[in-house]
Formats: structure tokens, C-alpha cells, sequence
């Protein structure tokens, strides 16, 4: 057991190992959290903390570049694009009760008739 | 001279953005221009190193013996949907932008680059597919095709690792052979994604049966056949298909499946998609043999299929199930297209399954064409039944469906009987469909040409010494 | 039920990741740039022999930008950014068409903040400097077109956060339309003067200095536009609907 | 160096596939889609990083070339906008799915659809 924390200790004496240990760990849970939510704004809350993760590690990796195009426009851009998208989706449900939902379906078929 | 064929479209597709109507204009006159640029200012065996630098650091475009025959034929097809469909406002930058992806495609000789425009393929196809208010079929096209892209974006990429370069002549040269078939399995699952082999294709019969004259025609025939180019240039020119028997197999079920999927479609836009996945499954599963006599044949079949498609989509999307009582010459055309189809002799279709059996008797595998022959009968079955219902529609009154009206010559009495197609649309349909009865007689024509891409896709040392040459 | 199909194919995937994949590919680390492309592109010497490049010293080389990434982006693969930046108009104008089609025309409205509009009115030029300098200094510092153009996108994001009277007009895609031409313009210019298409044409001085990688601020400031133009063109069109 | 960031990035990705397959609502699907691009933009960064490197760029800090591998990031560069111009599509088409079916879960959707056609 003590060689494991040994190797363990050992590896994440360098950086690289350590971040992606930590951060990878929480963009696991982050993942399983975004696919697993009930609610859709949970689970685009936690795909832009995984982007946002995935900055931090590419900050390790030495790749700034990366790091400033995925931050503008992984997180940025991307959660701001599906947030607009779900506020209409979400303001079509919510607003409108199940009553204009069948309302919708009666216009489709009077729509197909005609 | 070759990066004219791309850097003209997109020029004209930016150009066009002021004005919505603009770029439906610019199409015939670019693929105009694309084509007559291939007929007298280039020849195949050339390179293009594009900003001057050696072909393994940046990227290379390259048009050979295999390359320079797509290009005509994914241009004329191109010249031929401007003149057909019916293109909404924005649409013409569009295919604009999608004529410089498809160029782009088949001369790049760049992994990463190939990567690039195949995304640029996509994401114009899922605007195109999500034509005539079909969201739902693009949006499943889209997941699919995602997952496509990213794979081959990872293939791309451990090319380079394992080669250190990412142009294709030099990756395959240096990357070792044992290790080629785990890279390939990226490339693999891609094109099982975009050619719509059965079990990754389920987004096709959405897609294609929207009812549109743009969507089936840009995915179905031009996509396509520069993805066929693609899936022969990566697959037997350059690397070899990993498991070629397991593609084989999968191919051959997909045509089957296909086949009787066809066949229980009520709607003809959904029996027409099937028959698509099924013709493009018969190529793949044909090219999977990597036999030069085989390939020819199948790039044959391709051209038979990917035209007689033509135009049965383009009927599709004018005349909806409404029958030709008063389009008589539209429905000449479809019935050529799926005698051609079904392989009916004196059409090219005959020839196509001819060469084909011929070539696969030759090498002695019964498998395939025994698929071949049941696929035949079972689509003479279904497309004989949609011409007979269609021909005799005129009994019972047409039942009236708003079709496409809004074509150049806005008829302003819209008579319920007179169904309009615009003159394009039938000048394209009767030309297509003469062709096939020229192609039907005179085989040689086509035949020749796919002998010599067959020739040269399947060695690679003439492709790598035009890389080694370098560019002018 | 279709949980467990999703194990399955997750499950065969990654086995087929690990199994077969990840002992091809050399282990994380220890990768020598030797056998790589990238040896070349870094020491600036694909077309001439290798010397060494120093940061502010070595002159006139075959490509000046100090940022290495920016100079195989704009410089030695400049097709892959012309492709790319293609996929952003096309993906610009597919959000335009789709949402013209929307037929319920309901625009998303924020209520005001006092706070949010005083602090746009002191933010939003810095973030638009930021944006500018970030493509700007593309071949200098990280980042280049795409960051900085969509950093100006996020700074119009806040202008129409904060006042709802705020429209992206038709300037947009004026913007957006000469920079997309500017750039095939300097493609051809390239082809023009150079022979071959999107060549370095103009010199490329010392390493590290702001004027010093020929066409690459210039087609960065290009890209930094249009993609700005463009990205505030797709969050307007999701908002007017 | 033990491949860590592999398996993590190769975990992320299996997450995201089981996210596409399992999930039914369409806009978990474009979020897992959106998963696998992070997952395997990280892996070829990863596949880049070389022990001992620096960033790739010549600065007053690293005026000599003892740099990582910068072409994988340039290709993720180029992957991130890609993905993101095809977020952007996806989520406007789920807004028409959303607008024509009322909602966004294919059972609800294949009810409509029945009753439409």
C-alpha cells in the first residue's frame, strides 16, 4: 500500500500530472453532472465549467493559445449562444401552459388539412 | 492556377453577402467558370504548394489522374443544380461556399486540411438539410455528422503523430504499416457517417426526403460523390482499409436493409432517400474489394446512380406525388431515371450492374453480387409501382398540395391543374436523362474515363512522386 | 434500457481507445520534435538551412512572427484559416436564415439594470481595446483573429445586455463582408505577386518587433474583424428571433 | 510522465458518448456533442506537450527555441471554432424543433409527429 501513495506523492510532484489529476477530476464529475442533470440550465451551467476547466489544463499543457481561444470562445461564446437558445425554448414551455401546447397540434393539423 | 478553383467561389460567396439575391446569380456563371478552367487552363499531374512552402510543411493541392475527373463531374453537377433548383434568398452563398469545400476536398493532399473543408461540407449541409422547415432531420444529421467530424479530426491528428507530417503522400510513406489499421478505423467510422452506410446512416431518409430541390440534390449527389473521392483516395490510394471483409459485410447489409426500407415507404421522398443509401452502400461495399476491374465498375455505378438520383429528386421536390398528367416530358425523365436505376438495358444503369457483375464474377466473390441482383428486383419492384402510380394518377383527382411555387417566373394565376416547373428545372432534367440513354448506348464513354481512375487510385507511387516533384 | 446500450458503446469505444490506440501513440511527454513537422516550423527553417532564432535578433526570416502557433496558423497552413473562417460564415449565415424562418418573432428582453448601463458605459471600450489588441498583437502575444474577434462579440453581448434598445445593424455585415473579401484579396494579391496563392508577400523584419511577420497582422486584423462582425451578427439574430 | 491526461481526456470523451446515446432530451445531446470537442481537443493538445518545453513563442522569457510541439495546438485552434460554429447551429435548430413540436423530448415529438402526418 505505501509504494501506491509513494507513486502517487511521487507523480503529482510535477506539475502537469497534478492539475490534470485535480482539474481532470472535476471535469469528470462536471461531465457526469451535465449529462446526468434534470434541469437543462444545470447541465449548461456545468458544459461551461468544464470549458472553463479545460482552460486551466491547457494552461498547463503550455498551450496559451489555446487557452485564450477556448476561454473567448469555448466557454464565452458557446454558453452565451445555448443560454439565448434556451431561454427561448424554456420561455416557449414555461409561458405557454399545456393548453397552447394543444392549440399548437390542433393549428398543425388544421395547417395539414388545408 | 489550381487555388482559382477555390479561391474564386469563396470570393464571389463573400462578395455576395450585401444583397440576399445576389449569390443565387454568381453560381452558374463560378461553376461555369471552374469548369472551363479545368477543360483548357489545367491538366492532371500538377501540384500546388500553396504560400510556397514544401509540400510536407504546409499544405499541397494536388490534381491528378484520379482528381481532375471528380472535378469536372462534381462541377458540371454543381453547373447543373444552379440551373435547377430554386434557390431562396441566401441560399447562393451558400453552395457558393459549398462549391470551394467540394473543390477544396478533392484537391487538398492535406489530413487536416481535407478535415477542415469536410467540416465546411457539414455544417452547410445541416442549413441545407433543415430547408422546407425540416429541423428535426438536420438536427439528427447533425449529432451524426458531429461525431463524424471529431473522429477525423483525431485520425488527422495521430497521422501526424505517428508520421510527423500531416500532408497525405509523405504520412503514408512514412507511417509503418502495422499501426496504419488502428488509424484508419478513425477515417473508417467518418466515412460510415457520410456515406451513409445503414447503421451510422439513420439520418438520411429524414434529410433527404424533405421535399426540397436543393437538399437531396447538394447532399446526395454532389457530397457524395466527393466523399466517394475521399473514402478512394484515403482508402485505396493511400492507406488500405482496415478489415476490408467486415466493410464488405456491413456494406452489403446496409444495401439490403436499404433495399427494404424502400420498399415499405409510402412517401416517394423517403423510398427515393432509401434507394440513395443503397447505391451509395453498393460503391462502398464494391470499393472495399480494392480490385482495380471492381473499382472502375463501381465509380460507373456511381455515375449512374448519383445522376439518375438527379433527377428523380428534382421531380421530387416540383411535382411532389402529383402524377405527369401534365407534365409529360418530366415524366419521361423519371422514368428514364429509374429504368436507369433499375438497370433497365439500353440505359446506363444496364452497363453499371454489367461491369460490375463481370468485374466481380472475374475475381470469383458470389456474395456481393447476389446482393446486387436481390437489390435490383426489389428496387424494380418499388420504383415500377411509383411510376405506374405516378403515370396514372389522373384518375382520381390530384389531391392539391402547395409545392414549390416561388420559381423565377412568378405565375401569378395559380391554376391547381397546370403543376409549374420552372424551365430550368426541365431543361436539366431531360439533358440528365439523355445522358443516360448516350451513356446507355455508347458505355465506352464513361468507362474509359473510371478504367483510368481506377488505374491510377490504386498506386500510390505515381501520387508521391508528384508530391516529391514539388510544386511550380 | 438505453442507458445500458450507451455503457455499451461507450465501453467498446474507450476499450478500443486504450486497448488498441494508446499504445501506439508515444506516451505523454516524451514526444522528440526531431521527427516531427514541427521541428522545422519552430527554428523557421523549412525553405532555408537551420540557424538558431532569437527573440529580437535574427532578421528577415522566411516567417516573422515571434508566436509560433500564430505563424503556422496565418503563415505555413493559411488555407486551413481560410477554410476556417468560411465554416464561421457559413455557420453566421445559417443562424440568419434559420432565424428569419422562426414564426413566433418574440425578442428576448432583459429588464435594465442602472448599475449594469453605467459600468457598460466604462467597461465596453476596454473590452474593445482588449479585443483590438488582442489581434493585433496576434503574432507577438497568444491569441490572434478568433480570440479578439470574439471578445468584441462579447462586448456587444453586454451592450445588448444592458440597454434593450441596442440593434446590430446592417453595419455588421458590411464588416463582416469586406473583411472576408480583404482576406481572399490578400490571398490573391499573394498569387498576383508572389505566383503562389496566400504568399508572405511583404517583408518580415526582426523577430519581436510589432511590424514584423509581413501579411500575418493583416490578415489577423482581417479575421479579427470579420469573425467580430460575424459572432455579433449570430447573438442578435438569437435575440431578435 | 504516465499518461493521466490521457485517460482523462479518454474518460471525458466516453462521457460524452454515453451522453449522446442515453440521453433522449435533444439538448443534452448538443451539450454531450459539445463534451466529446473538449475531451478531445485536450487529448491532442496533450499529444503535443513535450517534457521540458515552453510555451511556443519567442519572448523576452523564452528567447531561444526550446518550445513544445505548436502544431497540434494550431489545429485545435482551428477545431474550437469549428465546434462552436456548429453549437451554434445546433442549438437555432433546436429552437425550430422547439417552436414546431413543442418540445424537445423525441417521445412528445413522435406523438406530434403521428398525429401530424
Amino acid at each position: 500500500m505505501t509504494d501506491f501513495f509513494k507513486s502517487l506523492i511521487e507523480m503529482l510532484r510535477d506539475p502537469v500530472s497534478a492539475m490534470s489529476v485535480l482539474v481532470g477530476g472535476l471535469m469528470i464529475v462536471f461531465a457526469l453532472f451535465a449529462v446526468e442533470a434534470k434541469k437543462i440550465v444545470d447541465s449548461l451551467i456545468a458544459l461551461s465549467a468544464i470549458s472553463l476547466l479545460s482552460v486551466l489544463l491547457f494552461v498547463v499543457l503550455k498551450a496559451p493559445d489555446v487557452a485564450i481561444t477556448e476561454a473567448a470562445v469555448g466557454s464565452g461564446l458557446a454558453t452565451a449562444v445555448m443560454l439565448f437558445a434556451l431561454w427561448r425554448v424554456d420561455s416557449k414551455a414555461d409561458s405557454d401552459s399545456q393548453q397552447i401546447k394543444k392549440t399548437n397540434k390542433q393549428s398543425d393539423e388544421a395547417g395539414e388539412k388545408r | 492556377m489550381i487555388a482559382l478553383l477555390i479561391a474564386v467561389p469563396l470570393a464571389f460567396a463573400f462578395a455576395s453577402i450585401p444583397h440576399e439575391r445576389l449569390g443565387r446569380y454568381f453560381l452558374p456563371f463560378v461553376a461555369l467558370f471552374n469548369l472551363v478552367c479545368l477543360f483548357f487552363f489545367m491538366q492532371p499531374g500538377q501540384i500546388l504548394e500553396v504560400g510556397k512552402w514544401p509540400a510536407a510543411y504546409g499544405i499541397a493541392l494536388v490534381l491528378d489522374n484520379v482528381s481532375y475527373p471528380f472535378l469536372i463531374f462534381v462541377n458540371f453537377l454543381i453547373l447543373m443544380m444552379a440551373l435547377s433548383a430554386t434557390l431562396e434568398n441566401r441560399y447562393g452563398t451558400l453552395l457558393l461556399v459549398l462549391t470551394a469545400a467540394v473543390n477544396g476536398i478533392i484537391l487538398t493532399g492535406d489530413f487536416f486540411n481535407s478535415f477542415v473543408f469536410l467540416e465546411i461540407i457539414s455544417v452547410i449541409a445541416y442549413i441545407v438539410a433543415a430547408h422546407k422547415d425540416n429541423a428535426l432531420g438536420a438536427f439528427k444529421y447533425l449529432i451524426f455528422g458531429g461525431i463524424g467530424g471529431t473522429m477525423y479530426l483525431l485520425g488527422a491528428v495521430s497521422v501526424y503523430v505517428k508520421s510527423g507530417t500531416l500532408n497525405m503522400g509523405y504520412a503514408a510513406f512514412i507511417t509503418d504499416p502495422l499501426i496504419v489499421p488502428t488509424i484508419c478505423i478513425f477515417f473508417l467510422i467518418t466515412f460510415l457517417v457520410e456515406l451513409k452506410v445503414l447503421p451510422l446512416g439513420l439520418w438520411a431518409p429524414d434529410v433527404y426526403s424533405n421535399g426540397s430541390s436543393v437538399t437531396p440534390i447538394a447532399l446526395g449527389s454532389i457530397v457524395t460523390v466527393s466523399l466517394v473521392y475521399l473514402f478512394s483516395r484515403i482508402f485505396l490510394n493511400i492507406f488500405d482499409l482496415p478489415s476490408p471483409q467486415l466493410v464488405g459485410i456491413l456494406a452489403m447489409i446496409s444495401i439490403i436493409l436499404a433495399e427494404l426500407g424502400a420498399l415499405k415507404q409510402k412517401s416517394l421522398g423517403r423510398a427515393l432517400s432509401f434507394a440513395t443509401i443503397s447505391g451509395v452502400s453498393t460503391v462502398v461495399a464494391a470499393l472495399s474489394m480494392r480490385e482495380s476491374e471492381i473499382a472502375s465498375a463501381a465509380y460507373f455505378y456511381l455515375f449512374n446512380d448519383v445522376v439518375s438520383k438527379f433527377i428523380l429528386f428534382t421531380l421530387f421536390a416540383y411535382l411532389g406525388e402529383r402524377g405527369f398528367k401534365s407534365n409529360k416530358t418530366a415524366g419521361i425523365a423519371f422514368t428514364f431515371a429509374s429504368l436507369s436505376v433499375v438497370g433497365f438495358p439500353m440505359f446506363a444503369g444496364f452497363w453499371a450492374k454489367y461491369y460490375l457483375l463481370k468485374a466481380l464474377f472475374q475475381v470469383n466473390s458470389y456474395a456481393l453480387p447476389a446482393i446486387i441482383l436481390i437489390a435490383a428486383v426489389i428496387e424494380a419492384g418499388y420504383l415500377i409501382k411509383w411510376n405506374v402510380e405516378l403515370w396514372y394518377k389522373g384518375e382520381d383527382t390530384p389531391k392539391v398540395q402547395d409545392g414549390e411555387q416561388d420559381s423565377e417566373m412568378e405565375n401569378e394565376d395559380d391554376e391547381v391543374e397546370e403543376d409549374f416547373i420552372p424551365f430550368g428545372a426541365q431543361v436539366v432534367t431531360l439533358l440528365l436523362a439523355l445522358t443516360l440513354v448516350v451513356v446507355g448506348f455508347m458505355p465506352g464513354l464513361i468507362h474509359d474515363q473510371t478504367m483510368n481512375i481506377a488505374n491510377n487510385v490504386l498506386d500510390f507511387r505515381p501520387y508521391l512522386d508528384l508530391i516529391l516533384k514539388g510544386g511550380m | 434500457m438505453r442507458r445500458v446500450w450507451a455503457i455499451l458503446v461507450a465501453g467498446v469505444f474507450l476499450y478500443f481507445l486504450v486497448g488498441q490506440f494508446l499504445p501506439i501513440i508515444p506516451t505523454f511527454g516524451n514526444v522528440d520534435l526531431f521527427t516531427r513537422v514541427a521541428f522545422d516550423i519552430i527554428n523557421k527553417s523549412t525553405t532555408t538551412n537551420y540557424n538558431a532564432v532569437e527573440f529580437k535578433k535574427s532578421k528577415d526570416l522566411e516567417d516573422g512572427s515571434a508566436n509560433v502557433v500564430t505563424s503556422i496558423v496565418v503563415n505555413y497552413r493559411s488555407f486551413d484559416t481560410l477554410g476556417e473562417v468560411s465554416v464561421l460564415f457559413c455557420a453566421a449565415i445559417g443562424v440568419g436564415i434559420l432565424a428569419s424562418m422562426l414564426k413566433s418573432k418574440k425578442r428576448i428582453e432583459f429588464e435594465e439594470h442602472k448599475v449594469l448601463m453605467i459600468s457598460t458605459g466604462i467597461v465596453l471600450p476596454l473590452i474593445l481595446l482588449f479585443g483590438a489588441y488582442i489581434f493585433i498583437h496576434g503574432h507577438l502575444s497568444p491569441g490572434g483573429g478568433f480570440p479578439g474577434g470574439t471578445t468584441i462579440a462579447l462586448g456587444i453581448l453586454l451592450l445588448m445586455l444592458s440597454n434593450n434598445e441596442f440593434k446590430v445593424t446592417d453595419v455588421a455585415k458590411h464588416v463582416e463582408q469586406s473583411a472576408g473579401a480583404g482576406y481572399v484579396v490578400i490571398g490573391l494579391m499573394g498569387m498576383a505577386i508572389g505566383g503562389v496563392f496566400l504568399i508572405n508577400f511583404l517583408p518580415t523584419g526582426v523577430v519581436g518587433n510589432l511590424f514584423s511577420a509581413g501579411v500575418v497582422p493583416i490578415v489577423y486584423t482581417f479575421i479579427g474583424f470579420k469573425v467580430g462582425a460575424e459572432l455579433s451578427n449570430v447573438i442578435s439574430d438569437l435575440r431578435e428571433g | 510522465m504516465s499518461n493521466i491526461i490521457y485517460y482523462v481526456s479518454f474518460i471525458i470523451l466516453g462521457i460524452g458518448i454515453y451522453g449522446i446515446v442515453s440521453q433522449k432530451n435533444l439538448f443534452k445531446q448538443l451539450i454531450s456533442l459539445s463534451i466529446i470537442d473538449t475531451a478531445v481537443n485536450i487529448f491532442i493538445v496533450a499529444l503535443g506537450y513535450v517534457e521540458w518545453g515552453e510555451a511556443p513563442i519567442y519572448s523576452a522569457i523564452t528567447p531561444v527555441a526550446n518550445f513544445v510541439d505548436p502544431l497540434p495546438q494550431a489545429l485545435v485552434l482551428t477545431a474550437i471554432v469549428i465546434g462552436v460554429g456548429t453549437l451554434a447551429l445546433g442549438s437555432i435548430l433546436l429552437v425550430h424543433i422547439n417552436e414546431k413540436y413543442g418540445s424537445l423530448d423525441p417521445d412528445e415529438i413522435r406523438d406530434t409527429r403521428e398525429v401530424v402526418e
